[in-house]
């Protein structure tokens, strides 16, 4: 006879219809900018720079070696490495990067960067709220808006960052054994280290904007 | 008069009796024109104001039977979306496109939506509120609903689209073939009633045996002949499943694709008309118009108008229900179920309704009903098993390699 | 069936052909088979009839640029040396050159014996757009999957299929006319491009544009975004 | 020995009887280009189809308007570069794309995969074809003209896969999840066991969607004996995947190639007999049944270990020089690639195989004959994501 299979349908569509009002399970929507889905994890959109400490210029862990910037697939990383050196995450003084920026309008957000990272500097964001008026120069992301406190890492990836700490951690204490060691025969040269920190000119605010 | 008006069953009464005070007041010599304004002005914004309720609530139930929200965002309850979706139609830019036939064009989404409009001249939407008693009502109806036909192949030839010339073709061919099972189904009601005009066939089916009313709907033929009515109305309101006319997917929106903001809306306004209009007919002729569906006081108190507007509620619920579920049919397909399933049946129902009429009722009711089901039931069931079986339709059975 | 088998028969069934296998020494073994193009058609039928490779799966090309190869060889020579003219050996680079050619390569399988993959390649004479130099048999005759991704190969490499039944660009268009996967491909710098303003593309862009300023480009970011 | 017979060009051109009529009066005849943008394309795709009344006299499929030279990139950029782009190839189903491309590393460098790795690969790609699958049945039904209900039914399946997804990989869709060796992390905790609740609710979608359409008349009309491909022409076509075993064609390279873990899982390979579109559609409907007993029985089994081969490394990887074509039984069919390398960090030659494109060799083939209407569900039911066909 035709017309069951159809009448089946129709049975199945009521269904959804009435069940839609008191399921869950079946209706999903949620209601965006009232609501949000909680924060997965995993998530990542865009890369960011971690810093550690207050200073988001001083605490920068980058030290400009500039292999994200070559493995990047789609070429949206940008380095130009500074002249003079400051003291890096573990205390070793490096190079820093003058100007980092990552052109989001390229990124792909495939995170290849955060994996060849020998630093633990560049992590993936979870901010996707990134609309602009300037499609070029809004969608340039330069060093000061990427960087991103280790406590704002610690929140969006808790498992991942407290690992990365850890191995920091092990990281600093090595080094300044080493340094200890070091230290010890020659009382010097810890302060004309210090020193040089010290005199390590600070990049001008006026260069981001 | 104003006694009258506060006595209860005259509720219903009420909109007559304003337009009789009113009429009161004009002079002899204009009473029929304004008899006519005083009538039309609320048609023209009962059934707009109905077809602005009905979209929001065809998006809302969709959406629920899709298992989303629905437009929720304007007004309480995204009850105000019309009237955003009415503004944006109104501001959008009207391209028309450089080679189209500009008159043709311009007028087709107007004698569109004219047309949507005069056929609502001979629907009664409650007790004696009708706007013109004609005597051969139905007739009338039928014969302004072709006027949709050539608007709908005047915007899709004027175009100058191949899309909309296949839309509009579509659209010819499946009204056509439509039309004729549309006005058989409607055929035994006009002869039982023993009259054309609408008001006439409301009339036939008012009264009550017990508290069960006398609709159309509860003979072997009304059932069927609603069944195929409602059927034919789908596809003459080119509601899906029929919707092949806008075939969304295959020729993107059919006649109508060369038209943009208010003029598209017009087309739109027009299609929801129409549908409101045939479904007004088929309340009259099967569902008995404006009356109560039970003989109860609880019931008959409310006003007729009231009734009538729940009815055709009903039956747009319906319509959303259907389009949520099913796919579009083919065209060569929906050709072949109105000549070889509708057109025969409706034809047996006419038959099976002079049977019926000619059946003695009083004694053996019930042996006239099984009588005429049976008539009916089984070339039903065989035209459609064989419709199923020479396209040999199966459920199959798939085997699996290890 | 291992390679030297299908190629013995080959070589008996279908007389005059010029069957070559190449090593891969990849873990994977896929070894494969050249075929000279005048015996293509005929090898492919017989593969598809009687070795049931019937399932041609992917067609590709590959470019093969010129190369010049620098071998060390050891020449005797006569030298002027102190005690006047004496026989010497001396290393020599001597430089061959390798022309360049386009390869086809066609990945086949066999649905009813579930082998696969034999990789069946033809190569062109030479490297020229257009001619002779280019021109292969096509094989869509024997598998139909082959028709639109010799297409392609047309389209990206430029090899000409003779035998194929619609030979016409796949994915660039008509009015294209370079090949735009050979190795030696310059891309323009005069189409439309975002510009990214890290990019020397977008110097060269600048370039292009300077002296017609499209109105895409008229107000450019300068220099990095800063 | 035989002579060998040669072939007969294939016939691309329309049956006589159809260019008869055509050629009658051509004046009758429209022509009309479907695409690149319409809303049944799935994409900027485009058929330059002949009428003659409704019905299809010529149709000539158009591509490259997504053509971004996919391969080219790849052979300027490192073997980890592109990986990412895999995932824009069919941009449904990355993680199967991730597969396919890490496989063919893999063989071209022989580098083996950890046990856990080799689980959560499997997990990933019959998820991955759940999904496609899901959304395929949505797409079709909405080619066909119902307005939504099964594509929303559909998606919203597909959202709690996507969740999945988002939890293990980090992204949605472009996930970027597998590397030579292994996987890139390992599924977090608790994630198995969503997975497992995903997995054991998925089976009430499909009954849904049954009641809803699979006898609908409508539908059946719709689709049975429409767009027949006869087994003959779909081998010699070399059409893969649902589409391949829908005309009858036994041939699942999980069987066949027997790549990954599969062997270890029982499963099997519904058939079709008609080749018609009803097959295609029920085939993948029951193939999602049969993924779901994979997914089980993986979930069951997956093994504690390393989920990356301890010798790979981000940088620096140079496969030696050679050759290799791998390939995975993606959801739309055969995704392969032939790798070359010349013994540098690039590829020398990156080719795709693409299932959709070459499973659309025959779109003319079914289309002939047939109404327009017919066409749009003929290509929903050929199953392609632009970004695979233009690459």
């Amino acid at each position: 006879m035709i017309g069951t299979g159809i009448l089946k349908g129709l049975a199945e569509t009521a269904r959804n219809f009435f069940l839609s009002y008191v399921s869950k399970d079946r209706l999903t929507t949620v209601q965006y900018p009232e609501q949000r889905l909680p924060q997965i994890e995993a998530a990542r959109n865009f890369p960011f720079l971690v810093y550690d400490g207050a200073e988001w210029d001083a605490g920068m862990r980058c030290v400009a070696c500039q292999i994200c910037e070559k493995e990047c697939p789609p070429k949206c990383i940008f380095i130009e490495k500074s002249k003079d050196k400051k003291p890096d995450a573990v205390g070793k003084p490096q190079f820093y990067p003058a100007r980092f920026d990552i052109d989001i309008s390229v990124c792909m957000s495939c995170q290849i960067c955060v994996e060849v990272c020998p630093f633990d500097a560049i992590k993936m964001d979870v901010e996707f709220d990134l609309p602009t008026d300037d499609r070029f120069a809004g969608l340039m992301l330069d060093r000061h808006k990427l960087s991103k406190s280790n406590e704002y890492y610690h929140e969006i990836h808790p498992t991942e960052a407290t690992a990365v700490d850890t191995a920091l951690d092990a990281e600093r204490a090595k080094a300044a054994a080493a340094k200890a060691a070091a230290a010890a025969p020659k009382p010097a040269s810890p302060a004309a280290t210090a020193a040089s920190a010290a005199s390590t000119p600070k990049p001008t605010e006026g260069e981001s904007k | 008069m104003i006694v009258a008006a506060v006595n209860a069953g005259s509720v219903d009464q009420v909109f007559v009796l304003a337009k009789h005070a009113l009429l009161a007041r004009t002079p002899d010599a204009l009473q029929p024109l304004a008899s006519a304004i005083i009538s039309i002005i609320p048609l023209l914004v009962v059934f707009p104001s109905l077809f602005a309720i009905t979209t929001v609530l065809e998006r809302k139930g969709l959406g629920r039977m899709q298992n989303r929200l629905g437009p929720n965002r304007v007004g309480p309850f995204g009850l105000l979306q019309p009237a955003a979706d009415g503004i944006k139609a109104l501001i959008k830019e009207d391209v028309v496109p450089a080679a189209a036939d500009q008159l043709v064009h311009f007028f087709a989404p107007v004698i569109f939506v004219a047309a949507a409009f005069v056929a609502y001249a001979v629907l009664p939407i409650g007790r004696n509120m009708v706007i013109v008693n004609l005597n051969a009502g139905v007739l009338f109806f039928f014969a302004v609903g072709s006027v949709v036909e050539l608007s709908v192949f005047m915007a899709g030839w004027s175009s100058r689209s191949k899309y909309s010339l296949l839309g509009a073709m579509r659209a010819i061919a499946q009204m056509i073939s439509y039309e004729v099972p549309l006005v058989l189904a409607s055929v035994p009601a006009i002869m039982q009633a023993g009259s054309l005009s609408t008001v006439d066939i409301v009339n036939a089916q008012a009264g009550y045996t017990g508290i069960w009313p006398h609709w159309y709907l509860f003979t072997p033929w009304g059932i069927v002949g609603f069944g195929l009515f409602l059927i034919a109305a789908t596809a003459e309101s080119n509601r899906s499943p029929f919707d092949l006319p806008e075939g969304e997917s295959e020729i993107i929106a059919g006649y109508f694709i060369e038209y943009s903001g208010f003029k598209f809306a017009l087309f739109f306004l027009a299609e929801y008309l129409g549908m409101f209009a045939t479904s007004a007919l088929g309340i009259t002729l099967f569902l008995g118009g404006w009356s109560a569906p039970l003989g109860i006081s609880l019931f008959t108190v409310v006003p007729s108008y009231i009734w009538f507007f729940a009815k055709l509620l009903g039956f747009i619920c319906f319509f959303i229900w259907i389009r949520g579920t099913l796919p579009r049919l083919r065209m060569d397909q929906l050709m072949g179920f109105a000549w070889k399933f509708i057109l025969p049946m409706a034809l047996l129902n006419i038959f099976v309704t002079g049977l019926w009429r000619f059946l003695p009722a009083s004694p053996l009711n019930s042996i006239r009903w099984i009588v005429c089901a049976a008539v009916l039931a089984a070339p039903c069931v065989v035209l459609s098993m064989s419709l199923k079986q020479k396209k040999k339709l199966l459920i199959r059975t798939y085997h699996f390699a290890e | 069936m291992d390679l030297a088998t299908i190629q013995s028969e080959l070589e008996v069934s279908v007389p005059g052909c010029r069957l070559q296998i190449v090593d891969n020494p990849s873990p994977c073994v896929q070894h494969s088979l050249v075929v000279d193009a005048e015996h293509a058609v005929l090898v492919a039928t017989y593969l598809q009839d009687f070795l049931h490779f019937d399932y041609c799966s992917n067609v590709t090309g590959v470019d093969w640029l010129p190369k010049e190869l620098s071998e060390k060889i050891k020449v005797k020579k006569t030298v002027d040396g102190p005690n006047g003219p004496e026989e010497k050996e001396v290393d020599e680079v001597r430089k061959t050159s390798v022309p360049g050619y386009l390869e086809v390569v066609y990945h086949l399988f066999s649905t009813t014996d579930r082998t696969g993959p034999l990789p069946l390649r033809m190569r062109t004479a030479g490297r020229e757009v257009g001619g002779e130099a280019t021109l292969l048999p096509s094989l869509t005759p024997v598998w139909r999957s082959c028709e639109f991704q010799e297409r392609e190969v047309y389209d990206l490499f430029g090899i000409h299929f003779e035998g194929h039944p619609d030979l016409r660009r796949l994915l660039m268009w008509d009015e294209f006319t370079d090949h735009p996967m050979r190795r030696d491909y310059v891309d323009p710098d005069d189409y439309e491009y975002e510009p990214t303003a890290h990019d020397e593309v977008l110097a060269r862009m600048r370039q292009h544009y300077s002296t017609q300023p499209g109105p895409a480009f008229g107000d450019l970011p300068q220099g990095g975004g800063q | 020995m035989s002579t060998i017979t040669l072939p007969t060009p294939p016939v691309l051109n329309p049956p006589a009887s159809l260019e008869a009529s055509a050629s009658e009066n051509p004046e009758r005849l429209l022509e009309l280009s479907l695409g690149p943008q319409h809303p049944s394309t799935h994409g900027v795709f485009r058929m330059n189809v002949v009428l003659d009344g409704e019905r299809v006299v010529r149709l000539k499929p158009v591509f490259g308007y997504l053509h971004r030279n996919h391969e080219k990139i790849a052979e300027n950029e490192t073997y980890l570069g592109n990986m990412p782009y895999t995932d824009r190839l069919d941009y449904i189903c990355s993680l199967t794309n991730n597969w396919a491309y890490a496989l063919a590393v893999e063989k071209l460098a022989g580098i083996p995969v950890p046990e856990r790795a080799e689980y959560l690969r499997v997990i990933t790609a019959e998820l991955t074809r759940l999904l496609n699958h899901a959304a395929l049945v949505g797409f079709l039904l909405q080619d066909m003209g119902a307005s939504g209900t099964p594509l929303m039914y559909a998606f919203r399946e597909r959202e709690k896969i996507l969740d999945l997804f988002e939890a293990l990989t980090g992204a949605r869709m472009m996930c970027n999840y597998m590397r030579f060796g292994g996987c890139r992390v390992d599924a977090p905790a608790g994630w198995l066991d969503q997975a497992r609740k995903v997995v054991a609710d998925f089976p009430k979608f499909l009954d849904e969607f049954e009641k809803l359409l699979v006898s609908n008349e409508i539908l059946m009309e719709r689709t049975q004996g429409v767009g027949v491909l006869s087994r003959e022409l779909a081998i010699s076509s070399a059409i893969s995947g649902p589409m391949a075993r829908a005309s009858g064609l036994n041939y699942d390279i999980r069987k066949v190639d027997c790549y990954g873990i599969y062997p270890r899982f029982s499963f099997r390979v519904p058939l079709g007999s008609h080749g018609d579109v009803y097959d295609r559609y029920m085939i993948r409907i029951l193939e999602m049944r049969e993924s779901l007993k994979i997914l089980e029985q993986a979930l069951r089994d997956i093994p504690e270990g390393p989920i990356l081969d301890p010798k790979s490394k981000p940088r620096g990887f140079r496969p030696k020089p050679g050759e290799c074509y791998g390939r995975i039984e993606a959801p739309k069919g055969e995704l392969g690639f032939y790798l070359i390398s010349d013994g540098s960090p690039n590829p020398y030659r990156y080719r795709v195989r693409p299932p959709s494109l070459i499973n659309l060799t025959v779109l003319e083939d079914l289309c002939l004959g047939h109404n327009v209407a017919d066409v749009v569900v003929i290509l929903g039911s050929v199953d392609i994501v632009l970004g695979e066909v233009d690459r």
